[in-house]
């Protein structure tokens, strides 16, 4: 039965996956990558990986579809150029053959990794106590491989800045992204109203959940960036100009946290990021809710894009 | 009975991905949407149908941010559709 | 394992759509394609030793993965907007 | 290994810079300008301290992050080799933290602007990626500065905003993308196989099997196009010819640099001898072709930028000489053949950063970089232009500089080791390099005509740090050969 769910699934991703390659036209391409996302987060059920089903539903399939379609919607046109610059047959055989060898080179690979797997799983388990957190991967992320959810964090904060630094000079200052007009009515304004206050309680929940179930401030810092996203393109909402100090404060609080709360370990625990076993769930939580600000600040903007328009 | 809801989750799965098949070849744009919007929605159902069936921790929480963002993405292709119009 | 050649397969796919599309926006779409293949080969890592370390360096891959397609856009955009060109084919015609 | 005394100092020094951007970013208008300014001295003398440290423990300095051990946490670690990178790194900062102030400095109560801000938050962003590369000691850690380091110098390249470069950085990041991808592949199946990703754990267990020899490939080609060896050099030299000076300084004269400690450690560390091996000539072969392939086309360039890009591109070959060197060799060889590599990677970073910054000071003060039309540039930028000569002097191998020493070790090696056919290789490039330097210096020092007139003032102070840094190059191979031990520790 479950091999049966496997192979559909398995099928499926595969098949939407050449779909969206083979499509002629960008738009259906991003609806059928968004479909592929959603498959991928099935499949990671199916794998016994919650925490990672809910990243890839809210940022591998929701948040890169959006950037994906507004992308689509502002490249119209180049059908000459990128007709011209289409590979020839030749061209595109050797690439088939050559992407054939890395594929089966991997399948041989997966299919003579060492049985019994190596696991970490037991060591993972042994040291949650001290933590005082229940769920495993909240403790690989925040504690044994914090320093990786550290820099992470950090990426994010430079994918902002470089995005914004991609704007035309005498944008610098102003709004990040395109201003939307204020709908009034229609249904798009009805959504706006409605979803927010859910999406904010169920991004919050998520974040908060984190730390012994499935859950943490990656997925609810994705939620509370859709929810703003979505008032923004209502026009509900006006983004704070790319100069206002409180917008950046937001961005860099999590990692800040993170930081600040590394360094007390050097006086309170025996290192940097290391926590006293008696406080580990409060500052793990204080990193995480600060985090989960800033990842939802960096989302907003890292779709809403470089600042457009005038100056503030 | 953990067999039998797992059964049901694959057939509306395939339900879903017949539907994801006819609706992907449009032709218009508002019928690939709804190839996603069906997806969606047939996943939240199966994923609810597996989790009554494993009890695995968190699976609802999957079907719920998979209502929300779905919600949310239909507005992405209302905007999209209109062409952002924005400025 | 039947997702070990799904991931096989995607990451064969991604790469043959990355380096075959002309169109950069299509390239940047096949490179999340790419992604999604790449993660799944360290779900099945995960699943074969019951271990959640690969999961967590999985949520770390794809918030990466995110902000390089985020900038990514972002440049792609940004050279339409000024030259109107959709790809990096190098342009002897235009100049 | 356990943890050594000291490694609080491995965190300070990633930690610094990364709080530095953190808070200049949020405060903008000159916060960013002036944290990096006083960050230049502090990082310094944090890796003298490091640099000392190592040396005198003659041992590894290691510390474990949150105070877990691998295989659950992660491990920094400075051997001779990182605490050498991290020296350059930061004297080579520094040095381009005093070249950019004449560039982007905001002066006191102006309003914040785009490129200031961007570019001294990437420096410090850059840095601090520098670092977190050298001192990893897990390879999905290692994988994420990768990243940083790509974020940051795709950004820094593109300060300008000319559409140009916007197309030769997207190359470059669907090089680095792919790059990335192929090196995460590998990173699955090593943990698949061993269950752990920490680079001396691995080093114990690795065995020849498929998955690892699949792993291995994986990633090493992923490097490879990051650090554009030939015949994955494509996107290079129009990525550093295009981006600020001091960006291509930093570009060329270290970013490459990050992956390369990286692919030395995969080697070296990580995989099994056998294998290494069988691989070795392969590598050696695609750096002497990037050698005699970059230096002839940068032969052959018109443009002075292009030419110091392509000159990247074949110095970036003789990184790779020492791999079949080092591997198989008697243990006298192998440690002067891995000096020697070492070596090189050091002063070609100072060497090149230097002749870079020469290269933007000098195309400023004529307003064009056409090598034919560069009659008058000594009268106009004299330091710059002795400082691209001197920078040269080491790039070609010629005594006493760095390079020359690297250079020499590289082609004593070959000879000890019975190889001759490398050290063929390193006389030609040498020949090679020696005439597009030339051609550059001998255009430069003919006389202007007597109409010419600089196209605009060329700042002394930018012109004293290029040549600082082209004298570090050459002063380095005045150094006895002793002072080189330090790479040879933890090795």
């Amino acid at each position: 039965m479950t091999l049966l769910l496997d192979l559909i699934l398995g099928l499926a991703v595969v098949g939407v996956a050449v779909w969206t390659l083979a499509v002629r036209e960008n738009f259906p391409a991003v609806i059928g990558f968004v479909a592929y996302g959603l498959l991928l987060a099935l499949v990671w059920v199916r794998l016994g990986a919650v925490d990672v089903a809910l990243t890839e539903a809210a940022l591998g399939a929701g948040a890169t579809g959006v950037i994906l379609l507004f992308a689509v919607v502002r490249l119209r046109g180049g059908r000459a150029e990128i007709d011209a610059a289409t590979p020839g047959p030749r061209q595109r055989l050797a690439a088939g053959i050559l992407c054939g060898v890395v594929g089966l080179a991997l399948a041989v690979a997966v299919l003579s990794l060492p049985d019994p797997a190596p696991s970490q799983a037991a060591a993972v388990a042994r040291h949650l106590p001290e933590l005082g957190v229940a769920n495993p991967i909240t403790g690989v992320l925040m504690a044994y491989r914090g320093l990786d959810t550290l820099l992470e964090a950090v990426v994010l904060v430079f994918a902002v800045l470089a995005i914004w630094s991609m704007a035309p000079d005498r944008r610098w200052g102003a709004v990040p992204g395109p201003v939307f007009p204020v709908q009034s009515n229609g249904p798009l304004s009805l959504l706006a109203r409605l979803l927010p206050p859910i999406g904010i309680v169920v991004g919050i929940y998520i974040a908060w959940v984190g730390a012994d179930a499935p859950g943490g401030k990656f997925q609810g810092g994705t939620i509370l960036a859709a929810m703003g996203i979505l008032a923004w393109v209502a026009g509900l909402w006006r983004l704070p100009p790319v100069a206002s100090r409180g917008l950046r404060w937001a961005v860099v609080a999590g990692p800040l946290a993170f930081i600040g709360v590394g360094l007390l370990g050097f006086v309170f625990a025996d290192g940097f990021l290391s926590y006293p076993p008696a406080i580990a769930k409060p500052l793990i939580l204080l990193i995480e809710a600060a985090m989960t600000l800033s990842v939802a600040a960096a989302l907003v903007l890292m779709v809403a894009g470089p600042p457009e328009g005038r100056r503030a | 009975m953990a067999e039998a809801l797992l059964l049901a989750a694959g057939l509306i799965l395939l339900a879903a991905l017949a539907g994801l098949y006819r609706a992907l070849r449009g032709p218009a744009a508002a019928d690939r949407m709804m190839a996603a919007q069906l997806l969606c929605s047939g996943g939240i159902g199966a994923l609810l149908l597996v989790a009554a069936a494993t009890g695995m921790a968190g699976v609802v929480d999957v079907a719920l941010v998979l209502a929300l963002l779905g919600a949310f993405a239909s507005v992405a292709f209302v905007l999209a559709a209109r062409g952002l119009s924005g400025r | 394992m039947i997702y070990g050649l799904v991931a096989s397969a995607l990451v064969a796919l991604g790469l043959y759509g990355l380096v075959t599309q002309p169109a950069l926006l299509r390239k940047v779409l096949a490179f999340n394609l790419l992604g999604g293949g790449v993660f799944l080969l360290f779900g099945v890592v995960a699943a074969r030793g019951g271990d959640p370390v690969p999961q967590a360096l999985v949520i770390t891959g794809i918030v990466v993965a995110f902000a390089a397609t985020a900038l990514a856009l972002v440049l792609v955009l940004r050279l339409f907007q000024i030259t109107g060109a959709a790809t990096i084919a190098e342009d002897e015609t235009r100049r | 290994m356990e943890a050594t005394p000291g490694g609080f100092l491995l965190v300070l020094i990633l930690v610094a810079p990364v709080t530095g951007l953190l808070i200049g970013f949020a405060q903008g208008g000159r916060a960013a300008e002036r944290i990096a300014l006083w960050a230049a001295p502090l990082g310094v003398t944090m890796a003298m301290v490091l640099l000392a440290g190592v040396l005198h423990a003659q041992a590894p300095i290691v510390a474990f992050v949150g105070g877990w051990a691998p295989p659950l946490g992660l491990a920094l670690r400075a051997d001779g080799l990182a605490a050498a990178m991290l020296m350059t790194t930061a004297v080579i900062i520094a040095a381009i933290t005093l070249f950019a102030r004449a560039d982007y400095t905001t002066l006191p109560g102006a309003p914040e602007a785009r490129a200031p801000l961007a570019f001294w938050c990437f420096l410090l962003a850059l840095w601090a990626a520098l670092n977190a590369a050298f001192l990893g000691g897990d390879l999905f850690n290692l994988f994420v500065a990768l990243e940083m380091l790509t974020f940051g110098a795709l950004a820094l390249a593109c300060l300008d905003g000319r559409a140009t470069q916007f197309k030769a950085e997207l190359r470059y990041l669907l090089f680095a993308l792919i790059g990335s991808v192929f090196y995460l592949l590998g990173t699955a199946l090593l943990y698949g196989a061993y269950g752990t990703l920490d680079i001396l754990l691995l080093s114990r267990t690795a065995r020849s099997d498929a998955p690892t020899i699949v792993a291995a490939s994986l990633m090493t080609v992923g490097l490879l196009g990051k650090m554009a060896l030939f015949p994955l050099h494509l996107w290079l030299p129009a990525a550093h010819a295009g981006a600020p000076p001091a960006a291509s300084a930093l570009l060329s004269g270290l970013v490459v640099k990050a992956s390369y400690v990286l692919l030395l450690r995969l080697w070296f560390w990580v995989m099994p001898a056998a294998l290494l091996l069988a691989v070795a000539p392969i590598l050696a072969l695609l750096g002497a072709a990037a050698i005699l392939f970059g230096s002839l086309v940068a032969l052959r360039q018109a443009r002075l930028k292009l030419l110091v890009a392509y000159s990247t591109v074949a110095q970036i070959g003789y990184l790779f000489l020492m791999f079949p060197l080092v591997a198989g060799s008697a243990a006298e060889v192998a440690e002067r053949a891995w000096t020697g590599g070492a070596l090189q990677a050091i002063s070609h970073a100072f060497a090149k950063a230097a002749m870079f910054l020469a290269a933007g000071v000098i195309a400023r003060g004529m307003g064009h970089d056409r090598i034919a039309g560069l009659h008058g540039a000594a009268r106009v930028a004299p330091l710059s232009v002795l400082a691209f000569g001197l920078a040269g002097l080491s790039l070609m191998g010629i005594p006493p500089s760095g390079g020359f020493t690297a250079k020499w070790l590289l082609l004593q090696s070959a000879l000890y080791a019975g190889q001759w056919w490398w050290a063929l290789v390193i006389v030609a490039g040498g020949l090679l390099t020696g005439g597009y330097v030339f051609r550059v210096l001998s255009a430069a020092m003919r006389a202007p005509s007597p109409d010419f007139m600089p196209a605009a003032p060329v700042d002394a102070r930018q012109e004293r740090v290029a040549l600082g840094l082209a004298i570090i190059s050459v002063v380095l191979g005045l150094l006895p050969l002793a002072a080189f031990g330090l790479v040879l520790i933890g090795r």
